[in-house]
């Protein structure tokens, strides 16, 4: 007899189960920033797994540099919202948009 | 008027009891009453005192100025207290627990109160005894006031303690003047 | 519901008359320490508040218990702790807490002899000062000290108006004669007692949590749907803590001040003979009672002496001290400790003033206090 | 890519209030988020949501949060939120504080609280130092860690949180870092469903304190250390769950208890109805 695997309640709450793969579009996402809030930790940075934010080499008026799409990115961003889980300060969102 | 009474005995014998309920009946008679109390650290096994200062006016002082009255429970509070009294006092003693010098010169008055209440099947109500018997021999407070400070306190145990009161008081009035 | 106390007359002693005063001024919910001699306020309260719909606790410690008060008075429930000095010591802190989020309750401080554990059974006065100045910074603390059960009862009542009025922690320091002693207590029906009921914030109301240019403004309790932010640091008026001396200085002048300006109606006390004195004792508390008693003897043999008997300790009753320093040469501060009331007395009256120290541990000898009033005439 | 001013949580937090005190890569931002989550996953109405702190970084959390929030004196939020919830039992009350604002100065109303099984939720942010005064050490501090005032190295045990959280009855106990923020918030919304005592514990970084003391170059490398050394455990052996990553010891995190007990609001209830005479 086949045993079920063990899923815990919370991975299944945090996995997509791909059914149907291909009747489905890709989501995408639209980054939201708020570059005066950012104190650029690098969480979002180190987290996104599409490797699409960077710090912007501008600094915003606390002489932080915020983070910002890395050029070229900018239709990279599938919506899966874990830098604005991640953000410690309310400073990026994403807005998940129909293609 | 302005009396000084003062109550002893030893912790667990319900002295202070008997200070409130006399004050409580004195109140009841319409007359100005103050009472203070005080104890030795222990719960039990330590005394216990009550001064209660009865008077016709308002009562400024907490302390009564002379002690008119002495009711004890205990030889340490006979033997403490005997030197303070004033002249012509009054001394009310537990008989099984107090020994009264044979050269006593103030008037003492010698009540059973374990006694009592033990062949009233109210073992606790020693304390209540002398309650009636104070109230017999002085008249500070009528008998029915007491029986009324009596119910008010012991909603659940009236008959009991208005019987050990009784007893008391018929003692008491016997050296009544 | 049980009701509160039949309106008659009772034999009761102070803590019982603090207790039942509590629940007619409104108290409904109590947490404390046990403590002599304040403990029977706290077995009371877990006797009787339940039947009246109330709620009890008693906490781990003083420090806890005032905590848990100034908790269920911003949740809406007019609340009270009871101790004495060593509990009283710990709860400076959250009296302070209480002060800056300008939260109404009442702390009955039943003094007993100390410093520290001192004599548990045994009374003292030496807390007055801590009830003006305990809590660390800038107050304006309301101190009521009761001198019989008549007044614990009806000051217990006034404690907790003052406290909806002013916003603020009110303190009761009784004493442990007064709280033990037992004497007639008369209640009067239950609608003639004034109960200042607590004003409540409107959840849609457009200010913010405090105000600093009104004495008063209605509270925000939790759970109205005001979601405001109550701050134990200096806050600006929206309840948001700042760093800046501005604002410090515009919440701070907005707490002494609501104390400060309405002075003349919080303040209380009751004279004996005054008038004309040329020599006036200020007693207050149990010590009072013995003054009383020596004034009146003093007057009887001539001597023109008065008492003056502070019922608000603080705030300090500055005006009337100054008045009678116009015709009173000399003023006579006896309390049960070494020396506490008679400084602002001495920097008020700017008169002689003679202290009596009795010490802690007894009931004040009244032949003391007459001697030195002998002693100011000669 | 837009710059924005409206965040999705806009109408949860005070909005004018940020950016944060916080220091960059501090985890209490994140704590605040996932408060947030569960808030608007739990269905309890937004009004009821009560934030009581102490004094230190974590106790500055509720202000940022838009409901009724207080912030107490050090050590005290328990005994405050205890007489909030106790008055009315109607709020639900969060206490979120730091480790030493709960565990050192508030040690003994921890206990008591979770003795009572009080009604409360308990979110300790648990950053193994005092941050806000410098980085001195406290009873979380891992033993032979630095900090400020252990240069030398931490002698002293330290608490084992879920363990003590559990021997004194709790009804829940978990364990969480910020870098779980779902596994946290799911958590947060099951200690909100809680009848009695909840305590979840979260392990944060402190940048400028306790991660540079003991040689993290900012917090993210701090919390990722945690992370690699951490495994999700819900039936761990509560004793054996204290914290000692520096020698080898794995961080262990889950949901750890999750059991029934009478609560002090729902017996005081009764005792009450009882006095008053009321009939069921």
């Amino acid at each position: 007899m086949l045993k079920e695997p063990k899923i815990s309640d919370d991975q299944r709450e945090i996995w997509r189960e791909p059914i149907n793969y291909e009747k489905f579009f890709k989501p995408r996402g639209e980054v939201h920033i708020i570059p005066e809030r950012c104190k650029e930790c690098n969480y979002c940075t180190n987290y996104c797994p599409k490797d699409v934010l960077e710090r912007s080499p501008t600094v915003n008026s606390h002489g932080y540099h915020p983070v910002r799409v890395r050029p070229g990115k900018e239709d990279s961003c599938v919506a899966c919202g874990m830098c604005q889980t991640i953000c410690p300060d309310f400073a990026i969102f994403i807005r998940e948009v129909q293609t | 008027m302005n009396l000084g009474i003062r109550m002893y005995g030893m912790g667990g014998q319900g002295i202070i009891t008997l200070a409130k309920l006399v004050g409580e009946a004195t109140l009841e008679d319409g007359k100005f009453v103050i009472m203070t109390e005080e104890y030795s650290p222990y719960i039990t096994g330590g005394w216990s005192k009550a001064d209660l200062v009865i008077s016709d006016e308002t009562i400024d002082y907490p302390l009564p100025e002379e002690l008119n009255y002495l009711v004890t429970l205990s030889q340490e509070g006979f033997d403490t207290t005997v030197k303070e009294l004033a002249p012509e006092s009054t001394i009310l003693t537990e008989k099984s627990l107090v020994t009264v010098p044979q050269d006593m010169k103030l008037r003492s008055i010698e009540i059973g109160g374990i006694e009592i209440s033990k062949s009233l099947k109210n073992p606790k109500g020693a304390n209540i005894v002398l309650m009636g018997a104070f109230s017999g021999l002085t008249k500070i407070f009528s008998a029915e006031s007491g029986r009324r400070a009596i119910t008010k306190r012991f909603p659940k145990y009236v008959d009991a303690n208005i019987a050990c009161f009784e007893r008391g008081y018929e003692e008491g009035v016997k050296y009544g003047r | 519901m049980t009701a509160l106390l039949e309106p008659g007359r009772y034999f009761a002693d102070g803590n019982f008359a603090i207790t039942e005063g509590a629940l007619v001024g409104g108290c409904r919910f109590f947490a404390g320490y046990p403590i002599t001699p304040s403990s029977e306020v706290l077995e009371r309260m877990s006797e009787r508040l339940p039947k009246l719909g109330g709620h009890f606790i008693e906490m781990e410690d003083e420090i806890g218990s005032m905590a848990a008060i100034i908790g269920a008075s911003n949740a809406g429930a007019k609340s009270m702790t009871a101790t004495s000095g060593p509990g009283f010591s710990l709860m400076q802190e959250n009296i302070g807490l209480g002060i800056i989020t300008e939260t109404p309750t009442v702390v009955l401080d039943e003094m007993r002899a100390g410093p520290s554990t001192g004599i548990p059974t045994r009374v003292g006065q030496g807390d007055v000062m801590q009830t003006r100045y305990g809590s660390h910074g800038d107050l304006a603390p309301i101190t009521y000290a009761p001198n019989s059960v008549q007044e614990s009862f009806d000051i217990t009542i006034e404690a907790f108006n003052s406290a909806e009025k002013y916003r603020q922690p009110v303190i009761i320091a009784s004493d442990q004669v007064v709280g033990h002693l037992s004497e007639v207590l008369e209640v009067k029906p239950l609608e003639e007692y004034d109960v200042v009921q607590r004003m409540m914030r409107k959840h849609d109301d457009e200010k913010g949590v405090f105000s600093y240019t009104e004495d008063y403004v209605p509270m925000f309790v939790a759970g109205t749907g005001f979601r405001g932010n109550v701050d134990s640091l200096t806050h600006d008026e929206r309840g948001y803590p700042s760093n800046e001396a501005s604002v410090e200085k515009e919440m701070l002048e907005h707490l002494l001040g609501k104390v400060k300006k309405n002075e003349e109606k919080i303040v209380k006390y009751e004279e004996f003979l005054v008038e004309d004195a040329e020599v006036t004792v200020v007693a207050y508390g149990i010590t009072s009672r013995a003054a009383k008693q020596a004034v009146r003897i003093a007057r009887k043999k001539g001597l023109k002496v008065g008492l003056f008997r502070p019922i608000t300790l603080w705030p300090f009753p500055q005006r009337r001290i100054e008045e009678i320093a116009g015709h009173t040469r000399e003023f006579i501060v006896p309390e049960i400790n070494y020396g506490q009331y008679s400084h602002p007395i001495r920097e008020y009256s700017r008169s002689e003033t003679r202290e009596i120290h009795f010490p802690p541990g007894a009931i004040p000898d009244y032949g003391v206090i007459l001697k030195e009033i002998e002693g100011a005439f000669k | 890519m837009t710059t924005e001013e409206f965040h999705p949580k806009h109408a949860l937090i005070r909005d004018e209030r940020f950016p944060n005190v916080w220091c960059p890569g501090c985890g209490l931002g994140i704590l605040l988020q996932s408060y947030l989550n569960a808030v608007e996953k739990s269905g309890i109405p937004l009004d009821q949501q009560v934030l009581v702190s102490g004094i230190g970084c974590t106790a500055r959390l509720p202000g940022y949060a838009k409901f009724d929030s207080y912030h107490t004196t050090h050590g005290r939020a328990i005994p405050f939120a205890t007489g909030m919830k106790i008055a009315n039992p109607e709020l639900k009350v969060t206490v979120v504080s730091g480790d030493g604002d709960l565990f050192n100065i508030g040690g003994n109303h921890f206990i008591h609280a979770a003795r009572r099984n009080m009604d409360l939720v308990v979110i300790c942010s648990n950053n193994f130092n005092y941050g806000m005064t410098g980085g001195q050490h406290g009873s979380t501090t891992p033993l032979t860690s630095r900090s400020a005032s252990t240069p030398y190295g931490n002698v002293e045990p330290t608490f084992n949180l879920p363990y003590l959280a559990s021997a004194l009855g709790a009804s829940y106990v978990s364990r969480w870092t910020v870098m779980h923020p779902r596994q946290l918030a799911k958590s947060i919304r099951m200690a909100m469903e809680t009848k009695g005592f909840a305590f979840i514990e979260v392990l944060s970084p402190c940048p400028p304190n306790f991660g540079k003391f003991n040689g993290f170059g900012d917090g993210f490398e701090e919390m990722e250390f945690y992370r690699s050394k951490s495994t999700v455990q819900n039936d761990a052996r509560l004793e054996d769950v204290s914290i000692d990553p520096f020698h080898g010891k794995p961080v262990v995190l889950g949901d750890f208890v999750n059991r029934k007990r009478p609560s002090y609001i729902m017996l005081e209830n009764e005792l009450v109805r009882k006095a008053m005479g009321v009939k069921k």
